[in-house]
């Protein structure tokens, strides 16, 4: 059984993780980058250990240096959190040769489901649906891609074998377009993962974005702690989850749960991971792969459940069984999560970057904020631009809507411009509100432009603020004006001198 | 003072009649107006209703963003705006643009050349920052002028990058 | 049914109010002093009013002008929140005349519950247990209290009739004494309710304040919400409250709840309300008195049961019927609640006044934050100390102990001494932790002394931040005179031209 | 730079070695130290090892929140020291002490007159603020001498209240 954790990561995992280890009353090791050493993980970590400097593969992801550190400071784990090195089987299969404990499952299993190929061959195996699509692992060649699209029918997805985040993936509508699709698909696929594999899958339509969080003890069992809606996306990043899903009614949430414990289980699953689904409009529902980690919106999860699932994920690590059977994991209220990024959803979401100088976080019951930024932290163009996640519980879905939105109203970031209005102007959308959206809603059907009725109102009100602001920032020049000219007298003086006594 | 302020062709005159009262219109408003914490927020109590929003100068226009929503707004004073009407009004829509990097990051490529004609909206280069391969659009129809950088080059923030004629 | 409230309140009740109207699509009128013209409040609000200079008195004291701004505003709802005019029947009297919905009791229940003599009567007669003492209601002269004194049995309290907060209430030992005690406490009653009204009651040994929550409709259902563990006190001010109490089991929660709505019964109760109560070491358990109004302490209930009291407060004002059944309240987990006042625990806990200059929130799993400041604001000498409430939620007590820990390690206010390292110190006690305390504990067996070898450890690294800080310190004045030395330059060059050219 | 540092009577040498390393006593210890946001907080990486603490400066010593706990820091550096331990060291305990108002507030009474004698802790003035009643205790035994203020009298922060002999 460890004692002290160190922490592979940054950010407000890097801190969700030392919360959960400071609670269990684990001692905690934080590394950063030059770019963080004042961020709030290493503020918080027990101890704090350079690793290098801003870019991430010279530091966050430079695992040689983050073992050295776990031996040097005597670490006996490593949570790697998510992203960076959380899904490299070489990395966790290196902790176990050391000897270090790896908060999360082992290198077969990251395996197994890393190839996406080589994961849909063994979830089918286990009766597991999958996208209809190129079940054979590996190496196709165009030529063998391009015969078998018509039997996968259009519109299809070409998707990189080693994928993720929407990398190497491209729609194609019909067989004629597909040769160039493949061939930019493949370049973009090596240069992301290095690796130019891609297979095929049938493009489902109006499809929502479901996934499964699953839990596994090393004693062999496995539970799901019921499912996320993540199909609030923008160019294949999530941007909002919510729990449950306003589409799932029990009897599917328990179909669908029970095929992601299997889903897990053909891989010999250990600790937290999450099995993600596309469900189509008539509620048929195939897998589409797993994350074999904790994920960014692990939280609404434990929102509706109570469970704490870094909390757990460290206690199945240290060898424990579970804490909770699947009969005791009930679901109360419903949860939504708004990731909060520095990006300005006015100017085609654009990173913002620069020194957050003031900051007010919206509290109150049934509010959570996750983050590692405070007033005086800088937002460097280093790593990804999600500064905070802002989750809410409400008794109904209607209820966490509400408190959703009064919580964005409250919380004032100044310094970087942040994506808060994208999510206040989704939060005033009646599909939203009605729950009647896919994976497709952001990009096509959404839009920034308020109601005009609305707009109007607030016009004057807009014309009025900047109006003051402007007033007083002249008024205010004025004055610096009259003081520069008092102050330049000594000048002036030293001028007058000079021509008195030339 | 009067100002007259411009929010999509619609236009506001504004007067500060004293540090406590404006006129809009023919309005009469009790105002109380102050910053938050020295901060671009401002807190507005316009006869008892209550505000808040951030308030952001650009180059020739104010951002205002308030409840969601953001306003691009224009304001002159009533004597320039005089004077402007009375010299015929209208600023040349032409001349340079010059396209500065918003954040600093990498050039992942450049999708036009020197002398090429562009339309408005079109992509003309790739940076990466963050993590994101972000679009960078032109503002208006128009040629090529001057690129300054090559795909592979890390730039800084508001480096100058390109320009449109 | 109303559709806009007046909050005739400040500082973080004002904010949880606006909170739960704004939930429930209500309008929100804000009040304010001079003082608070900058609070959260204020901004929060749909719409803002002055109400006058910085004192209560001229301020949130004015019954009058706040009604005045209710019409004008077209208000047709006021939540008092606590203190102020919470208690106060000729207020909500008032509300009643103007057609205004008082969120909160009958001005009857408020008149009876007010004057404790006559509240300790009405609960006797409907079977509720008291601290034996005089039952009589009014004035009884030094002369009849004196005679009764023995039958009442020492030691003994005197406690104002009209009282509170412990203002005019002594602690008597014996017979002799008491003249002298009888005085000041009369005095003081006097200077503070303007009543000098005061009655006897027996000092039960050893108590612990454990309070009921109340919630009772126009339709005549009531329930309780479970209890409240109050015992932690300094100067009978609270400053940690937790629920469920350690020291009860359902048995007894069963017991003490059902007399609590009996007493609320007893004065015909509407809305929120708190029963509190004395319970000894044999687990006897007396009526104390009864709050009429929302407390301090209402989100630790929040944080078990699930139920928004706040929310449940303005449904029961608009007509509604309760949410919940006495069956439906079911108690999840632990919370603990720190009050977190603006004044130095190493320092006799002398209040701190103000700028807060920069803040950073405990935030995360279970963690709730109820405040009304933020960086820039001043906290002011005219209100209480209190300036957040920092409520934890766990599975388990000691969870809850464990995540409150590590949130008061990570709250940061610069500006104003905080009585954080009180709390600190107090998670660390063992006593507390074994639950083993009473209302005597903190001024009787605390010290904020910390164990002597945790001390040997961290003086080192005390003694080594100071040095480097005033290292840094002597730096930086070193350069500041340099620089001075460089700007001074203008005018040592005047005076070479003025000698120059003499 | 070379300091003698004191807490309760334990004394620390303490020597600035460079940015990034300091020596106590015959250890050499990496620092990396940085204050947070400008504030008088700080976050100290020591040998690995990461705390943060608030430190602040008194009239006479330094004063350390640390995880709870406060630490009461007296620091000189090793020449002023050595003079000091020359001259015959010890201030002196005398001296007037002046009682100053801690907080803005509202003098509720005053419990000494002038000229009396009085022992420390005794408690001298109280003081209503934030609604509170404060008792002002005398720092050491001595002879009260001018009292400046009356009960009911408003005060301002750091107003000279009283003076003990």
């Amino acid at each position: 059984m460890f004692n002290k954790v160190l922490i592979a990561n940054r950010g407000e995992i890097a801190v969700r993780i030392i919360r959960a280890c400071r609670e269990l009353g684990i001692q905690t090791v934080a590394v950063f980058s030059e770019a963080d050493r004042n961020a709030l993980h290493v503020r918080y970590g027990d101890e704090a250990y350079l690793l290098g400097p801003a870019p991430s593969r010279e530091s966050y992801l430079r695992a040689d240096k983050i073992l050295d550190i776990a031996q040097k400071s005597g670490a006996d784990a490593i949570h790697p959190g998510y992203g960076f090195l959380a899904e490299r089987e070489d990395f966790a299969a290196k902790c176990a040769e050391l000897n270090i404990n790896f908060i999360g499952p082992k290198p077969s299993s990251i395996a197994a489901m890393g190839d996406k190929g080589k994961a849909r061959a063994t979830v089918i195996k286990a009766g597991v649906p999958v996208v209809p699509g190129t079940e054979a692992v590996g190496n196709m060649t165009d030529d063998d891609l391009l015969k078998i699209a018509p039997t996968v029918g259009f519109p299809l997805l070409i998707k990189a074998t080693a994928g993720g985040g929407g990398k190497g993936m491209r729609e194609v509508k019909s067989l004629e377009e597909m040769p160039t699709l493949l061939q930019s698909a493949r370049r973009e696929a090596e240069s992301a993962f290095g690796d130019g594999n891609v297979y095929l899958e049938k493009l489902v339509e109006g499809a929502r974005h479901i996934e499964f969080q699953i839990m596994a003890d090393s004693f062999g069992n496995v539970i799901h702690l019921g499912e996320r809606e993540c199909s609030i996306q923008r160019r294949h990043q999530k941007l909002l989850e919510e729990a449950p899903s306003p589409f799932l009614d029990d009897e599917l949430r328990e179909k669908m749960g029970s095929v992601a414990v299997k889903a897990a289980q053909a891989v010999d699953y250990v600790n937290a991971g999450t099995i993600e689904f596309l469900v189509d409009k008539d509620r048929n529902f195939y897998f589409l792969e797993m994350n074999t980690r904790l994920q960014v919106e692990h939280p609404v999860t434990e929102m509706v459940t109570g469970v704490d699932i870094v909390a757990e994920q460290i206690r199945v690590a240290r060898g424990r069984q579970l804490s909770y059977s699947q009969e005791q994991i009930q679901f109360k209220g419903h949860a939504i999560e708004c990731r909060v990024n520095a990006e300005d959803p006015f100017n085609n979401f654009m990173p913002s970057t620069g020194r957050i100088t003031h900051s007010i976080l919206p509290t109150g019951p049934g509010v959570r904020v996750d983050t590692g930024v405070y007033p005086g932290f800088e937002i460097t163009p280093y790593y990804d631009p999600m500064i905070a996640k802002l989750i809410v519980w409400g008794e109904t879905r209607a209820q966490a809507i509400l408190r959703m939105r009064r919580a964005l109203e409250e919380y004032r970031i100044v310094g970087v411009r942040t994506n808060i209005p994208f999510h206040q102007t989704l939060m005033d959308s009646h599909r939203f509100m009605g729950g009647q959206f896919d994976t497709r809603f952001v990009e096509e059907r959404f839009s920034m432009e308020a109601a005009s009725e609305t707009e109007d109102k607030q016009a004057e009100i807009a014309a009025i603020l900047a109006t003051l602001v402007a007033h007083k920032q002249t008024e205010r020049s004025a004055q610096i004006v009259r003081r520069n000219e008092r102050d330049a007298s000594n000048w002036k003086w030293v001028g007058r001198w000079e021509r008195m006594h030339r | 003072m009067k100002y007259v302020t411009t929010i999509n062709d619609k236009e506001f005159e504004i007067e500060i009649v004293d540090d406590h009262h404006i006129r809009i219109g023919d309005r009469l408003l009790a105002v109380d107006f102050e910053s938050v914490s020295g901060q671009p927020v401002f807190s507005l109590i316009l006869d008892g209703k209550s505000y808040e929003s951030y308030v952001y100068q650009g180059d020739e226009d104010w951002q205002v963003l308030l409840r969601g929503q953001q306003f691009q707004v224009k304001i002159e004073d009533e004597r320039e705006k005089r004077l402007k009407s009375a010299a015929g009004g209208g600023v040349a829509e032409g001349g340079e643009f010059h396209l500065k990097a918003p954040m600093p990051g990498l050039v992942v490529s450049i999708l036009v050349e020197e002398g090429q004609e562009i339309k408005k909206g079109q992509v003309m280069l790739i940076l990466e920052s963050m993590k994101m391969q972000n679009e960078l659009k032109a503002p208006r129809d128009g040629t090529m002028g001057r690129i300054r950088v090559k795909a592979g080059e890390s730039v800084e923030q508001k480096q100058a990058l390109l320009s449109i004629h």
